[in-house]
């Protein structure tokens, strides 16, 4: 079971002086339960990447399958698959619109068919997820809350559909760190408790670093690099320049310590392991004198 | 991005028609639109066409825009021609049935049929050679002088400009929101008339509400920067009138007299 | 240093001033993409927007956002000669709305959802019809031309009410959160 | 000496919540800032930053104590349109502050409110557009422009009112790394020639470029320093809910394991030369 793109390309505006192609002949798997990092410059394709995985644009040219049905064509299949691919835009919180923040979180879930106790129990669980406290908050309007705890009701509401596929594009955009902090950490408990597969499009190097179990780096419409996070970070640093991205600030320091002569291992997801890596570098050295 | 829909029909050039001031150009199309209808002989309506077509010969477009700037119309237009053509009393020419063709009908026919087509021609140059930006603020010195009437000239032209500015924006905003209510599953497109109307909520509300907050945001950004309404208020660039447009307008005034003339006096 | 003598105070505020220019942006891009289906193709939704901004502007500014706001859907859509009635029938629209919902100056706005809303907006749809056909009649040189646009205009003027009903109450909501 | 750029006495300033219950956002703040200085106000959401700075423009006015620019206090009405024009503010959505539908326009829309001549914005129009190098979008249409030449198209606008401070709240938060660095780079040049910069960040990469650091804590100053100083304060400034740079936070835990590094390390190169030293 898994997401395919077969040769994909995408173009924008065909036809008209404005036509632009975002993605070329993309091949790629994603399997279930994976975490996905997607890394690029600006405009390298991330967001028309991540809308062809649950049909919201259809390839100008190639196939798209989730779990083997065919989306690239706008069919019933679609619609169908919508609530196995659920997608988190950027800035989320622009898109709520309900009177009070629980109906809000039921509207994918009941676009979905499902039973008002069903939707009830999902609209419970989603928000317990992301830390809002159902009984304060359900009757509360989503217009009064901060930034912060709107963008959660926001992905309340994607993850109350129980995909099994959860896209994000660069969803702690704008937020203080632990705000940050706050949504990844439930992000991951979400992965790794209910085995959902997470795509995440980010900016942000340490996030990834820390979460993703594959990267995939994207230039001018292409896939250059495709492989474990830590690898890339470690071994391919020309090609993620010549991409226009950076390696998270840890590895940026422990390489530069690399460079300054000191043996010290690059592989580490957080600031706590590279701690640990130039604390052992330390010792050793001191235990070489 | 998307098409470039602020620009909407401008044709960008450097014609004498694209240099001519705003305003010149605002009022001598005015003028000329109801010359048009002065126009009722065939000598009268060989004056509009020459005046038509020499306009558009020193704009330098090219003529597939006239084909386009009339694509919209061709159903009105073949109806408004047939509804002469057939429904003019007169010397019959052919007949089936109750349908006749008459030789008046297919004179008046052609004359109402090319006064539609020449309205839409000479009122699309305008916009063919004027940015919509040079057109607000045109229209922004044609209403000064009603100012003291109580028209908010300046406010208006304020407006126009960030609406115009905001276009882009907003729509880009659109196909976000609705992308992403698709993808929570809704469905803007079946159901019954009322259900169809309630589709629109999760378009419409995230839609004002974002338009609204980008409203606070700007008008404080625009007091950060000494805005404080139109008195005092200088411009970076000031319209000026040229000899091109003196010679335009009389031009235009020449042409609707003799239009005039035409019809009471002869 | 540019000195500033003391002006007069501004006519209108710049905060309802920018709020005057979205609703116009908002107006415009509702009319110009049509979304609704409907049996001949697709309807646009600029009316709905239009009645709508009863809930958010005074009268005068909500005429302007109606009138040029559409006008501008002409201007940018290719159709300038549309663009004088334009102004003219969408400024009649917004008044009828607001003298038969009988908006009191200032606080308070009445609720979308009742009896009185819909006959607003009906007459004024209706107007909308009468005055578009009319137009059509004059510009186009003929009653039939007229007569042709009427069905069209009558689906889209039902449209727009039902669709203003259906929005305006969850529209009305969130506005009272700013 | 020279008048300070701005200087607040006790500043407070209060809300209303939704229940009418009073909410200081800036509780008894005393500051000055002087001409030329390069400033960062660090903080988490909802610490006060966007209403402090607001009143260097006078978009606020305090509730209580006094707020100065240029000497002027902004209290007086009479005040306010020379204090927007000694200092311009940036925010931190850059599709939300450009007016008008045409680059030089929007840069030129400050001097017009001020009355300047037209010959004369012109001119200024061309030097702000020079100063951050956007001079070949001058006739583009904002919309077409990235995150991140929005945001100096905003910069300009204010250059060409002639400000000598600008105020940037979170200029960077919607900008992707590229935009970022753009505008950082253009505000430092622009500090080196003189302007007074005081920016509002949630980026410590952007903070430690300033000469001093302000952190801002439910409404009051916690701390104001030089980067070094301030970052030096590790667990401080974790506790708070803030970041601090990646060099400092990994020399403070190695001085916790009992390494012996000095405080002040917050680059990169300066670990390493530390580092080196100990070996
Ligand atoms: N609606 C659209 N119409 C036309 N071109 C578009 C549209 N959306 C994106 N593009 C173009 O397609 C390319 C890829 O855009 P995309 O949004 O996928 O990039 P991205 O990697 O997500 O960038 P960012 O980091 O800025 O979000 C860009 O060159 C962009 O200009
Ligand atoms: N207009 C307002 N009315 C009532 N309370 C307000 C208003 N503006 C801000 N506040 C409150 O004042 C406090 C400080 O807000 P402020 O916007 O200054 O924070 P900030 O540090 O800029 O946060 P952020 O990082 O999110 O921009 C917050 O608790 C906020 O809820
Ligand atoms: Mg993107
Ligand atoms: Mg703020």
């Amino acid at each position: 079971m898994s997401i395919k793109l077969d040769t994909v390309t995408y173009t924008y505006g065909v036809g008209s002086p404005f036509e632009r192609t975002a993605l070329h002949e993309t091949s790629v798997e994603i399997h279930e339960g994976e975490f996905v990092g997607i890394i690029g410059h600006t405009g390298s394709g991330k967001s028309t990447f991540v809308q062809l995985l649950n049909g919201l644009i259809h390839p100008t040219k190639g196939v798209v399958t989730v779990d083997g049905t065919d989306i690239s064509k706008k069919t019933k299949e679609v619609m169908a698959i919508r609530h196995k691919v659920g997608m988190v835009f950027q800035y989320p919180e622009y898109q709520l619109f309900e009177e009070t923040i629980a109906k809000d979180i039921a509207f994918g879930p009941r676009n979905f068919g499902l039973s008002e106790d069903e939707i009830e129990e999902r609209v419970r669980e989603a928000m317990e997820f992301v830390g809002l406290d159902y009984d304060t908050y359900a009757d509360r309007s989503p217009f009064r809350l901060s930034g912060g705890q709107m963008r959660r009701v926001a992905i309340a509401g994607v993850i109350a559909i129980h995909p099994k596929y959860l896209i994000l594009d660069e969803p702690s955009a704008g937020l203080d760190p632990v705000g940050r902090r706050e949504i990844f950490s439930e992000i991951q408990r979400w992965h790794k408790e209910k085995n959902i597969t997470v795509i995440l499009v980010s900016h942000n190097m340490e996030d990834i670093s820390q979460m993703a179990t594959r990267l995939l780096v994207l230039s001018h419409g292409n896939i250059v690099l495709d492989g474990e996070p830590l690898d890339i970070f470690s071994h391919r640093q020309q090609t993620l320049h010549d991409a226009g991205v950076s390696v998270p600030p840890v590895t940026e320091v422990l390489q530069y310590l690399q460079s300054k002569g000191f043996d010290i291992s690059d592989r580490v997801h957080s600031v706590d392991e590279g701690v640990a890596a130039v604390y052992d570098c330390i010792r050793r050295m001191n235990h070489a004198h | 991005m998307l098409t470039d829909i602020t620009l909407g029909q401008y044709f960008p050039g450097t014609s004498f028609l694209h240099k001519l001031d705003p305003r010149a150009k605002i009022l001598g199309t005015l003028i000329f639109i109801v010359a048009i209808f002065f126009a009722d002989s065939l000598a009268s309506y060989g004056v509009v066409t020459a005046f038509v077509v020499l306009n558009f010969a020193i704009s330098h477009l090219p003529i597939k825009l006239i084909a386009k700037s009339l694509k919209p119309l061709w159903i009105i237009i073949i109806f408004t021609m047939s509804i002469h053509v057939f429904s003019t009393p007169g010397e019959v020419l052919w007949q089936y049935g109750i349908l006749h063709i008459t030789q008046e009908g297919v004179y008046q026919g052609c004359l109402m049929t090319a006064r539609l087509v020449y309205l839409i021609v000479f009122s699309s140059l305008l916009t063919y050679t004027t940015s919509p930006i040079v057109l607000t603020d045109g229209i922004e010195h044609l209403l000064n002088p009603f100012k003291r009437v109580g028209v908010p000239a300046h406010e208006l032209a304020m407006m126009m400009t960030i609406a115009l500015r905001f276009i882009p924006t907003l729509l880009e905003e659109t196909d976000r929101i609705m992308k992403a209510q698709t993808a929570r599953g809704a469905n803007f497109t079946s159901g019954s008339l009322w259900q169809r109307g309630k589709n629109m909520i999760p378009l419409l509300v995230p839609l004002f509400v974002s338009a609204f907050r980008r409203a606070e945001d700007l008008a404080t950004a625009m007091e950060a920067r000494c805005y404080r309404g139109g008195e005092g208020r200088t411009r970076m660039n000031e319209l000026a009138y040229t000899y091109r447009d003196a010679v335009a307008m009389t031009a235009v005034l020449v042409v609707t007299f003799i239009l005039a003339a035409m019809r009471w006096f002869l | 240093m540019y000195s500033h003598t003391a002006r007069r105070q501004q006519p209108v505020s710049t905060k309802s001033l920018c709020m005057t220019a979205v609703c116009m942006a908002v107006v415009f891009m509702m009319t110009f993409m049509p979304r609704i289906p409907i049996p001949f193709g697709y309807a646009h939704l600029g009316d709905a927007v239009i009645f709508l901004l009863i809930l958010f502007l005074p009268r005068r500014q909500a005429g302007f956002a109606a009138s040029i706001g559409s006008a501008f859907s002409d201007l940018l859509g290719g159709f300038p000669i549309w663009i004088l009635p334009t102004l003219v029938i969408k400024w009649v629209m917004v008044e009828i709305v607001f003298r038969m919902a009988a908006i009191p100056a200032a606080g308070e706005r009445p609720s979308v959802l009742s009896m009185r809303m819909l006959l607003a907006f009906s007459v004024s749809a209706l107007w909308m019809v009468i005055a578009y056909a009319g137009a059509g009649a004059l510009l186009y040189g003929s009653t039939g031309a007229g007569l042709l646009m009427t069905p069209g205009l009558i689906g889209e003027g039902v449209i727009n009410v039902a669709a203003a009903m259906a929005v305006g109450a969850a529209l009305q909501k969130a506005a009272e959160c700013f | 000496m020279s008048i300070p750029m701005i200087k607040l006495d006790h500043m407070s300033h209060a809300y209303q919540d939704e229940e009418g219950k009073t909410v200081y956002a800036v509780k008894d703040i005393s500051l000055t800032i002087e001409p030329g200085e390069f400033v960062a106000v660090i903080g988490t959401n909802g610490s006060g930053k966007s209403t402090l700075a607001k009143h260097f423009n006078v978009l606020l006015t305090p509730t209580g104590g006094a707020c100065e620019v240029c000497g002027l206090r902004t209290d007086d009405p009479d005040n306010v349109w020379d204090i927007r024009q000694e200092v311009g503010m940036v925010f931190q959505n850059p599709d939300n502050q450009i007016v008008a539908a045409v680059v030089e326009e929007d840069v030129a829309f400050g001097p017009e409110n001020l009355g300047v001549p037209s010959e004369e914005i012109k001119q200024r129009v061309s030097d702000a557009l020079k100063r951050v190098n956007m001079t070949i979008y001058a006739k583009h249409g904002p919309h077409l422009l990235s995150g991140g030449q929005k945001q100096r198209i905003a910069i300009a606008g204010i250059l060409a009112m002639q400000s000598h401070c600008i105020v940037l709240d979170e200029p960077t938060a919607m900008l992707d790394p590229v935009g970022r660095r753009e505008v950082m780079e253009t505000i430092r040049q622009l500090n080196a020639e003189g302007i007074t910069v005081i920016i509002i960040t949630h980026f410590m990469e952007e903070a430690v470029q300033a000469d001093r650091v302000v952190v801002v804590n439910q409404g009051e100053v916690k701390m104001d320093g030089a980067p070094r100083s301030v970052f030096s304060h590790v667990d401080e400034l974790k506790a708070m809910g803030l970041d601090v740079p990646v060099a400092a936070e990994i020399a403070a835990r190695l001085r916790e394991k009992g390494i012996d590094l000095p405080g002040d390390i917050i680059t990169k190169e300066e670990l390493g030369e530390a580092l080196c030293r100990l070996s």
